[in-house]
């Protein structure tokens, strides 16, 4: 099915600098990422720094290798958005799995992390 | 001619229904009186619009049904009509949700000074355990579950020693005093339910559920369970005696205390209670 | 024309074929494309629904993380490399260089499969050290985690076998062009999730 | 956006899909059994989730037996009875309605409605149909194993379901979740599809607001599955791995019958917002191809435009994007966090708006028609009724304290078989009766139609509506009798007693029905190519039925939408989508179709 086209080949190949600025990113991503780790940042900063890390590699990923950036704009809010809806879910179960532990906490006599290596 | 006539009568019929109908909510025990108004509420909003879209589909069914020439008009669409549409249909929302919302917040939220109380619900039987003199419950572990101790309470708590144990009994709550029921389960999900208390909640295993009442009748009631629990579910009854508080003293200062059935059983089986020991894990 | 142009157009006004959006937005696209996005974005609803319950699951006592086992650095990185080589395949065909072609789907596979030999390696080892699937959730989550996508790239190394076993056939690079760039997203694809899994691995 | 990729490989332009490769059968085994036309898939699927259908029905009267004569059965006795609303509601919702909806109409009518030769991906799709197929067997399997089929309700929450205190604990369950992981990924290979041959294969000038309401019904419906069903994949293989592995991803510390299980630790509420997840998505996408079915059969036998066209889709749009972030209205009284219910309250009572528009659309492309009440036109009317009812009572539930009393009851059960049950059925029903002499070249009998109509309708009916004031009552649901009690008074088993009835008489209906469905097949009066004198262009084929490829030598070119009825001016009262513009003399206000520049 595919039209034999006598288009010229120019300017549709990405040059391979950007691959490599990429990978360069990606790389200097992932040691954020490692650093987080190993300054040993607690909580919710350590938790907002990871996925923010995780969400620009996945980005970069998505965009440049996956091709997203050249696609047409629709197709990419149909890729894009129906993992927002998933992200709604990810949120409520984040509240979710602390209420459960609340009650643990509160009621229970091995709710609490000490007790809790039988 | 005949169809338009027919949804025209399941129309009525379906009113006509509703008014006759000798089945209806049992009448109520607690204070949540709001939660009815607010059906009633319902009923009169969606009723009108059912009753208004049906209506006007069977006019048009009898109006508009094809006759020899007859065409059908031509129209698109009409933004400034379902505009109009929208703004009403989302005015009949908020009037329901809004009350909704605010007695969900009642509903959610227990009164300071409310008497808590435990509910415990195992395949296929309720039990209940009040806090005893010192107003607090014992900590819990299914671990600890026995056949000495049923409730698993936790024996290094001080807390636990006076909670009053109710096993194979009917469940008595005082008249017209706000109690708060903590819900839990040992094995599945269960729900306790009494239709006169319009509350319901379901008990899970693992986490400590609640809702609160105030009773407002006295009067004795079924207890469900209103969450499929295995083969045993509607099997699964109790029944709450809502009573004056006189009464209902005397009744609890009969009950054990968790210090009491222990001792006993220690005495009549005559062996020593591995009391922390943990059931032994499969 | 844009979706929202697209989407508010009054369609009945409206006779005639000569504006389908289609003919002119460039570029249009395969369906082998298409149909991967959309099958991409299953995944992804599959990958981040589990992400999600590993995240409910953790805050709970009794999660024991593991320790961090140092092959699984070298797993990636043969994934890196692997897709890597993909891309080499894709940048060939686009210069229509069948060889390049060739040599990258061949490095790409193998070392794909590589990487798939790499984690069936430390799982033998976690099972060796006792880390039982059953021991703690979070040996649960990391054996399913790590079996689901190694199960996708398997799938994948289907797609693979059929691209490079036609790469060999054919000698126009044409004809498998389309079926080199649909490996290579998906290969890129799976790294992305891979090194998602792997940092949540880690940090848990 | 730089334009920078190949336009060489990936372009093919529309006009030149009649170049496209198409499947050909070499033998009667390729052309009706592993065929991979869509048209033989789409039969394939009907066939196999109506037969799986049926006994879903059968199933019913057997629980409506029990309930209604609580003591004359013997041979139903509880784990039967909870192994039966089981399978039951599983099989009705996932291997009918599903399967027939997405699977049947979708294979059917995507590529002919489209203009396309055939779905873009043939060979998955035929693996689609084996694999749903398999799933079906394996789902009939657990009928006979040891134990028996699952009895832990459609919803499966754990803990009960893997427990033993549950029928079919043992094999059924694993059956079960292996089915339906099956029927995940078989459905994703077609719903691939779907999705793809809608953006893709769209003949020439049949741009998206162009396409027909069914189709664009059953593509909203088919992108939710794809996003909604990895939930129950998901949930599906933890629980696998808790009840063959002894992992404790949804089990906590359990007491069962007084001895202690080795789970720890796990979240059953997990599990519960999972299955909702997938689970109120599933809902609609049983009930968006109905939306959009309905609407194209009240637009053909009404003789006017579908009213309010593009409402109609954004509400479809809409509609789909909310029922994402809806799904723990289910879980109101589940003890999840109680602060919820002012999200999930709000949310799930604005989904009511988009579908108030489409209910107020569909009456009113009823106004000022010209309403032929042929049988799919009583179908879709008895489909408004009921789904209304059904709707109107789903905004009782919505309303979290209201729900409070309400869950869990028959009011629930009522609700959900007014809404799901009976009104996407009935435009199963009348979609049967619409396109049945295209599918088969002959018309459906009329007097049997008929006979079907009113007992079905009327029937179903009387069954649920009455239903929901057992619910006010309080009677639970799932209980195997309700036994003595001292709020529910002996008249509701009186009640109960007549809807199961009621439930004898519509199912002696499908009898008739499924007779009408062949005995037409053999004697039914031979239709003509466009019986009912539609626009779109499953109707414009060369050949009743349509043959392999769909439109003969040249595919058709689309020059309007598909609701140009009783168009003022124009002869006749409707104007086919391929009906160039030269040919037509209306005095419709019209512009020509313009390249619109950015
Ligand atoms: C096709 C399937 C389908 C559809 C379309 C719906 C539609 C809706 N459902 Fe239903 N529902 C089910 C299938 C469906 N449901 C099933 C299967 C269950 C039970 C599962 C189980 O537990 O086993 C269930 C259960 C269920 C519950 C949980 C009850 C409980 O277990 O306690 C709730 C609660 O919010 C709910 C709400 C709604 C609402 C608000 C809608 C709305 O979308 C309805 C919108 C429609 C209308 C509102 C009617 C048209 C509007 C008008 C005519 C205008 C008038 C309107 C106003 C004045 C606002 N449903
Ligand atoms: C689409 C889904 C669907 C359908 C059609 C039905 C149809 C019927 N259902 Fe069911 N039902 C469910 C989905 C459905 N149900 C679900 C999800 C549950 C919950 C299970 C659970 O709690 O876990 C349930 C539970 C349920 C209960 C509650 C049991 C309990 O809680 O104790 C009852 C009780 O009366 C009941 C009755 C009936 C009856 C009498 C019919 C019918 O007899 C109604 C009348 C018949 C028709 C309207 C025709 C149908 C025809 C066919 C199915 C034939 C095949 C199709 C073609 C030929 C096209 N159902
Ligand atoms: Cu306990 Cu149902
Ligand atoms: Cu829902």
């Amino acid at each position: 099915m595919a039209q034999a086209s006598t288009q010229k080949l120019e300017g549709q190949t990405h040059p391979i600098k950007t691959y490599l600025v990429v990978w360069l990113w990606l790389f200097v991503l992932s040691a954020g990422s490692y650093m987080v780790d190993y300054m040993q940042f607690q909580g919710y900063l350590r938790w907002s720094l990871i996925l923010t890390f995780m969400m620009l590699k996945a980005g970069l990923i998505v965009a440049v290798f996956m091709h997203m950036k050249w696609e047409r704009l629709a197709l990419s809010y149909a890729i894009l958005l129906p993992p927002l809806l998933v992200l709604v879910f990810v949120a409520i179960m984040v509240f979710e799995s602390d209420y459960t532990l609340l009650t643990r906490v509160l009621y229970f006599a091995t709710g609490t992390p000490e007790a809790a290596g039988e | 001619m005949i169809v338009a006539f027919v949804l025209l009568l399941v129309v009525i019929g379906s009113v006509g229904f509703h008014l006759i109908s000798p089945w209806w909510w049992t009448p109520i025990a607690s204070n949540w009186g709001y939660i009815d108004d607010t059906i009633n509420l319902t009923f009169w909003i969606t009723g009108f619009v059912f009753v208004a879209v049906l209506t006007f589909m069977a006019y048009c069914v009898f109006r508009f049904r094809h006759t020899k020439g007859h065409k059908a008009h031509y129209e698109p669409e009409s933004a400034k009509l379902e505009i109009w549409l929208s703004v009403l249909t989302s005015l009949g929302v908020i009037a329901m949700l809004t009350p909704g919302l605010f007695v969900w917040y009642q509903f959610i939220t227990v009164p300071d000074g409310a008497d808590e109380f435990e509910v415990l619900g195992q395949q296929w039987m309720w039990s209940y355990r009040y806090p005893g003199k010192d107003g607090r419950l014992g900590k819990t572990d299914p671990r600890n579950v026995t056949a000495d101790n049923p409730f698993g309470i936790d024996t290094a708590d001080p807390a636990g020693q006076d909670d009053v144990l109710v096993q194979g009994e009917d469940l008595h709550l005082p008249l017209d005093r706000p109690v708060k029921f903590l819900l839990r389960s040992l094995d599945v999900l269960h729900d306790f339910y009494v239709p006169q208390f319009r509350a319901k909640m379901d008990m899970i295993p693992g986490m400590i559920t609640y809702f609160w009442i105030t009773p407002t009748r006295t009067g004795t009631f079924d207890i469900l369970c209103a969450e499929l629990c295995g083969v045993g579910h509607h099997a699964m009854r109790g029944i709450v005696v809502v009573e004056e508080e006189s009464a209902y003293k005397d009744w609890l200062a009969q009950q054990p205390t968790f210090a009491q059935s222990l001792a006993k059983a220690n005495a009549g089986t005559r062996r020593v209670s591995t009391l922390n020991a943990g059931g032994s894990v499969r | 024309m844009g979706l929202f142009q697209q989407l508010t157009e009054k369609s009945w006004i409206e006779e005639g074929v000569e504006a389908d959006p289609r003919e002119r937005a460039a570029p249009a696209h395969a369906n082998g494309k298409v149909g991967l996005w959309v099958f991409l974005g299953t995944i992804s609803s599959l990958f981040m629904l589990f992400l999600s319950a590993n995240y409910v699951r953790m805050g709970y006592p009794d999660w024991k993380p593991m320790s961090e086992h140092g092959l699984l650095w070298f797993n990636t990185g043969l994934l890196v490399v692997s897709s890597l080589a993909m891309q080499w395949a894709v940048t060939a065909a686009r210069r229509r260089k069948l060889n390049g072609v060739r040599n990258g789907l061949a490095l790409g596979g193998i070392f794909a499969f590589a990487f798939l030999a790499g984690q069936l390696l430390v799982w033998r080892d976690l099972v060796d050290q006792g880390h039982y699937i059953t021991t703690n959730p979070a040996n649960a989550f990391y054996y399913v985690l790590t079996a689901l996508h190694g199960l996708h790239l398997s799938g994948g190394l289907v797609a693979w076998a059929r691209t490079f076993a036609r790469a060999w056939r054919d000698h126009n690079v044409f004809d498998v062009r389309l079926s080199v760039e649909l490996c290579a997203i998906y290969w890129h694809y799976l790294l992305g999730v891979w090194i998602v899994l792997f940092a949540v691995l880690l940090i848990t | 956006m730089a334009d920078v990729t190949n336009r060489d490989i990936d372009y093919v332009a529309p006009a030149e899909v009649e170049e496209e490769e198409l499947y050909h059968a070499h033998s009667w085994i390729t052309k009706y059994v592993f065929s991979q036309d869509a048209k033989v898939i789409a039969i394939q699927y009907s066939l196999t989730a109506i037969a799986i259908g049926l006994v879903g029905l059968v199933l019913s009267w057997l629980m409506r037996l029990q309930l209604g004569f609580p003591d004359y059965f013997s041979f139903i006795d509880a784990e039967h009875y909870y192994q039966f609303i089981t399978m039951h509601g599983m099989i009705m919702v996932v291997y009918l309605l599903t399967a027939l909806f997405l699977g049947g109409f979708g294979n059917y009518f995507i590529p002919l409605m489209v203009g396309a030769r055939d779905m873009v991906f043939p060979y998955v799709n035929m693996l689609s149909f084996w694999i749903y197929l398999i799933a079906v067997l394996v789902l009939v399997a657990s009928f006979f194993v040891e134990g028996g089929p699952t009895g832990a309700g459609w919803t499966l929450y754990p803990p009960q379901t893997i427990l033993s205190g549950t029928p079919g604990s043992d094999g059924g369950i694993v059956l079960m979740l292996v089915s339906l992981a099956l029927f995940i990924v078989g459905f994703t290979m077609g719903g691939l599809n779907y999705v793809v041959t809608v953006l893709q294969g769209r003949t020439r000038g049949m741009t998206m607001m162009r396409l027909p309401l069914t189709v664009w019904g059953i593509f909203i419906a088919t992108i939710l599955a794809l996003l909604a069903f990895p939930a129950l994949f998901v949930g599906a293989i933890m629980m696998l791995f808790d009840k063959l592995l002894g992992t404790s991803f949804f089990m906590p510390a359990i007491v069962e019958l007084g001895e202690q299980l080795s789970y720890g630790g796990g979240s059953p509420l997990l599990f519960q917002h999972l299955f909702w997840f997938f689970g109120h998505p599933e809902v609609y996408i049983v009930a968006l191809p109905a939306f959009g079915i309905v609407s194209d059969l009240i637009s053909v036998h009404a003789r006017k435009n579908i009213f309010g066209y593009r409402m109609m889709v954004w509400a479809l749009v809409a509609i789909g994007g909310l029922s994402f972030i809806v799904w723990a209205h289910h879980m109101y009284v589940s003890g999840m966090n109680p602060y919820f219910g002012f999200f999930f309250a709000t949310t799930t009572l604005i989904i009511a708006i988009p579908t108030a528009l489409k209910v107020y659309n569909w009456v009113l492309t009823l106004w000022q028609g010209d309403i032929h009440l042929t049988l799919p036109m009583l179908f879709a009317l008895a489909f408004i009724v009921t789904f209304v009812n059904g709707g109107i009572t789903g905004l009782f539930l919505g309303n979290v304290v209201v729900d409070v009393p309400l869950s869990d009851t028959m009011f629930v059960v009522a609700h959900f078989h007014m809404v799901m049950g009976v009104a996407p059925l009935l435009v199963i029903f009348g979609s049967i009766y619409h396109w049945y002499p295209k599918i088969t070249g002959r018309m459906l009998n009329e007097g049997m139609g008929q006979f079907h109509f009113w007992v079905t309708f009327l029937g179903a009916y009387a069954i649920f509506f009455p239903m929901h004031y057992l619910g006010f009552l309080g009677v639970p649901r799932r209980y195997y009798e309700i036994g003595e009690t001292m709020f529910v008074p002996d008249s509701a088993q009186t009640l109960s007693a007549f809807i199961t009835v009621m439930t004898l008489i519509v199912g002696f209906s499908q009898v008739v029905f499924l007779f009408n469905l062949v005995w037409s097949l053999f004697h039914g009066e031979k239709a003509d190519p466009n019986p009912w004198r539609a626009t779109t262009l499953e109707w414009q084929t060369p050949e009743t039925p349509p043959g392999h490829g769909n439109f003969g030598k040249a595919l058709p070119i689309v020059y309007r939408w598909a609701y140009d009825y009783s168009v003022p001016g124009a002869k006749e009262d409707f104007i086919p989508q391929n009906m160039p513009p030269s040919k037509v003399s209306g005095k419709k206000k019209t512009k020509p179709r313009r390249a619109k520049r950015k």
